[in-house]
């Protein structure tokens, strides 16, 4: 009889869970695989309107759904660069003691890819880290991600090298009259300077310097400055001028070698004074394929005003292969890697419009609030 | 069965009045227009974007997402979704978490305001604990305010207007999950 | 003839700077008057969408432009509140050393109102300042301003009391059960409870706890609970309830005295059910009437969920005089002093719709992206 | 005349020379949408807003001002103001200063980017210092950026997407002036 009970009390407790939603675990975090798939981006907001407040958002632009995968705080003007190597992220920024004034403590601070939570830091002094708007060449990797590169302004211009490996500071390279880090070999460092050509810093193993060199002339910050922003296909960066010129540099020794500019544009095109503008106005993917963010009716001061059209360039034949009519105003771009690549847009809504980078299909837009102004987008891998 | 609905929901109500009602952020994201409850800000945002590829969840540039369960009805990224019956917040579904977990790199409150919300496919009342995701800045996305049973804070663990990310290392709040911690009093 | 020369030098010269703007003087600092005009307006902006930046803006809402005098910041669920008897503000936040993380330090900090510049702070320990999605009642002064009191919550509730003069911590007084800070007599204040009533705490002349008492139950917090809000009247804090009734609460002597509750409805609003809504729902003025947000069929739970309209009330008849229709729906009021009044409305937008509290007419909107979220308005003086 | 204009022109552009070009900020506040430069995300929220006094500085929310001079035409509260042709920053005409004062509690940065904008009224060639205020959070209001002979940072002084809050003791940016300190070359 007793047992008669409790089995019939076991049935119906089990009929009962089965007709419940159970208990759910409480605790649960995140975790985000080590390498991230091809299709994710990390989109830098600078947000403006809380400039202290900036943060890294990372998404998956393929996805069906779930795009923002998480979020890391990079602020007052941070720069960010994910390792490839190690799964690690890196965030140069500047906190002060009472938020907005105080004690200025500007820091690197390393995160782990898989939990995004920050594991160590190093502390930057002389409170000169580079403050910007935002760009990808004020935090760089040399000699394959053992030293991290850091821009400084103060107005002076140097570079702080750090042992990311050892995490410790090696050394600060001068760079007078030039700025940010475009790595060439990999001891080697080139900067753009303000007399048209580059500056070359070549680091011994220690991480200090050995000896700099400067390039030939090979542009003009007068009458057609280059973007700081290039799209880099193998070893070849391609820097977009104010008025539609592509600037190859070949950065495969450790001197850069310019190679011979050629336009985008037509007769025609010139004539209707297409130009590129906005942030992140050049992507590039592996199979040789440039992407320019333009706008036509161009003039002195639109080289920020973003644009209306991609324009894609097959940078062996020098030729446009594709116009990519945006549905929303473009802002910046980004090319993701690998097979099924897509070109992520910044719009004028400072939300993600994701197209087809194959064939310009307009795909989905993520936002929501997500961002404030993702003023850079960073392909993973 | 009531004997055993009632069981759950004495444990569960042990939890409700120890570790109680919950969280933060009044939203006033939710206010009244007409009346229908919807976002405020998301939508006078989403007024000058672009088009959206959300199903029905009312944020223009967030995918709706199932539980995979045709038992737990609806969009966790809706401010509908039954489980929020009482939440107050940005929706961790929306941030990189899901409705029972946290986004990456965030720490869970253990202090939580607790609702109770009726599934509509099975009509039972389920006890939701809303723990909040903490230590990393306001997310942004998908702000949902429901105040149904909310108190003034002289009702402390029935207010939503405080800051519950109390016991985490940071009280910088991110956004906010809906977790089933039991069965309330079958009403039927 | 030399001196001829420089005559017709000075002539050209003064010709010639009339025909031109003159230099302007570099380094020049606004400053604000030690006592505002009764048309300012401190907007205290929660932000949600980036909380640790919140910050309070300073409005003068009547004049014709520059509506916009200044702003300090009062983050992560800060508290604010401006002294009268000299041009102080005080701040009530928190910050972490790493911004979103690291240590946690509590402060009231105090700003001289001409330059909006912090002058002192006092350190607050243990980490427990209430955070709040921004109350009134959760900083407030005592003995005409000599104690400045702050809502502790941890989840322990308490009150820590501080010397504002002498700028130091002098006692805690623990409240359980009850929360916020409504001051009574010059040593006194009261906080509303969860058993509906008021706890009262007595201090000594030192700021130390004499004794507490409670008042009689007056309100029902399980069918028909007080907003933490009351509008002012003399010393009398009208609160309204969810449902609609006002409750006055005499506070002219140490032990507030609840008096008889009326409702604000007539049968057929009541049918409609019109209830109060929002965040600041209620604001009073001077002259005796009662400001209270409204919105038409509210149910469990619609409470902060702002309103269509603003409906005055003579509190000497208990009678309703006037009914704003709001060109925007309202989310938080506030009436502005002296003779000429205005009727202050944070819209769903989160601009300032400004109105005359005389006559209910529309004069502008001052927003702009001025603030995020301003959920509560402190009118000057 | 020139050579007093020259005379100016050579105090001035020293100032330009050393503590020269300026400031922060690119925008993209303000993009290209069909042929007319409007900043947009003030437009993106107004979208959701109700009417607006502005006069015509296309900042809803934000009434009009005058500088009180004829001879200083325009709107210092609008992107179009003809001192703001090289600004790039909130202005602070809209945060409590005004077009050549830092609002209350902030401090305006020493060094400065300089441009040079052409007054409609004498159609003189004034040399403009965009003094930045700091040391208070973003201001938020009318996000203004003209990039008229902007160059890319390693013309740091001619850039404007640098953070030039940097001579102050915070780096925190608030809002921009547009400060007149001399005459350039006649163009006539």
């Amino acid at each position: 009889m007793k047992q008669l009970l409790i089995g019939v009390l076991v049935l119906v407790f089990s009929v009962l869970v089965q007709a419940e939603l159970p208990v759910d675990e409480i605790g649960i975090i995140e975790k985000l695989p080590a390498t991230y798939p091809d299709s994710w981006v990390y989109a830098h907001d600078t947000n403006f309107y809380s400039l202290l407040d900036g943060k890294v958002v990372i998404v998956d632009v393929a996805a069906e759904n779930r795009h923002y995968k998480g979020s890391l705080g990079v602020g007052q003007f941070g720069s960010f660069l994910p390792a490839n190597t190690r799964p690690e992220l890196y965030a140069a920024e500047t906190f002060y003691s009472k938020r907005l004034r105080g004690e200025r403590t500007d820091v690197i601070t390393i995160y782990d890819r898989v939990n995004l939570s920050p594991i160590d830091e190093i502390v930057l002094p002389g409170g000169k880290r580079g403050q910007f708007v935002t760009f990808k060449s004020s935090l760089q990797f040399l000699n394959n991600e053992q030293f991290l590169l850091l821009m400084n302004f103060s107005p002076a211009t140097s570079v702080t090298v750090i042992d990311i490996e050892k995490r410790k500071i090696v050394s600060e390279v001068q760079i007078p009259g030039c700025s940010m880090i475009y790595p060439t070999a990999k001891l080697s460092f080139a900067s753009l300077c303000s007399d048209d050509l580059m500056l070359v810093s070549h680091l011994n193993k220690d991480g200090s310097i050995n000896k700099q060199e400067r390039t030939a002339k090979f542009f003009s910050g007068d009458d057609d400055p280059l973007f700081m922003f290039n799209g880099k296909i193998g070893n070849t960066a391609y820097f977009p001028s104010f008025k539609g010129q592509i600037y190859p540099v070949d950065l495969s020794s450790a001197k850069p070698k310019a190679g011979k500019s050629w336009s985008m544009l037509s007769k025609k095109e010139m004539a209707e004074n297409w130009r590129p503008g906005g942030w992140q106005i050049v992507s590039a993917h592996a199979n040789g394929q440039l992407y320019v963010l333009m706008h036509k009716d161009g003039f002195n001061g639109s080289h920020k005003n973003g644009g209306s059209e991609v324009w894609v360039f097959d940078t062996t034949m020098k030729k446009r292969i594709k116009r990519v009519v945006l549905k929303e105003w473009g802002v910046s771009i980004e090319v993701t890697k690998g097979d099924k690549p897509h070109l992520v847009v910044t719009n004028g809504n400072y939300d993600l419009d994701i197209y087809s980078a194959t064939d310009g299909s307009w795909q989905r837009m993520i936002g929501g609030r997500a961002f404030e102004m993702p003023m850079v987008l960073h392909a993973a891998n | 069965m009531k004997w055993l609905d009632m069981f759950v929901e004495k444990s569960s109500r042990k939890i409700a009045r120890v570790t109680s009602r919950r969280s933060f952020l009044t939203g006033l994201g939710t206010v009244l227009v007409g009346s229908t409850a919807i976002p405020l800000l998301p939508v006078a945002r989403a007024a000058g974007g672009g088009d959206s590829e959300a199903g029905g969840n009312g944020y223009p540039g967030v995918a709706s997402q199932t539980t995979g369960n045709i038992e737990d009805p609806g969009d966790p990224t809706s401010c509908d979704y039954w489980r929020y019956c009482a939440i107050d917040g940005f929706l961790c579904s929306c941030c990189g978490g899901s409705h029972t977990t946290c986004p990456p790199g965030t720490e869970m409150s253990p202090m939580t305001w607790i609702g109770t919300c009726m599934n509509p496919v099975d009509k039972k009342h389920y006890i939701i604990s809303y723990n909040d995701c903490c230590g990393k800045t306001s997310c942004g996305r998908c702000l949902c305010n429901k105040n149904e049973a909310d108190k003034p804070p002289y009702r402390a663990f029935s207010n939503n207007d405080t800051n519950w990310c109390l016991g985490t290392e940071s009280s910088i709040y991110h956004c906010s999950t809906g977790i089933i911690v039991g069965v309330a009093v079958d009403k039927q």
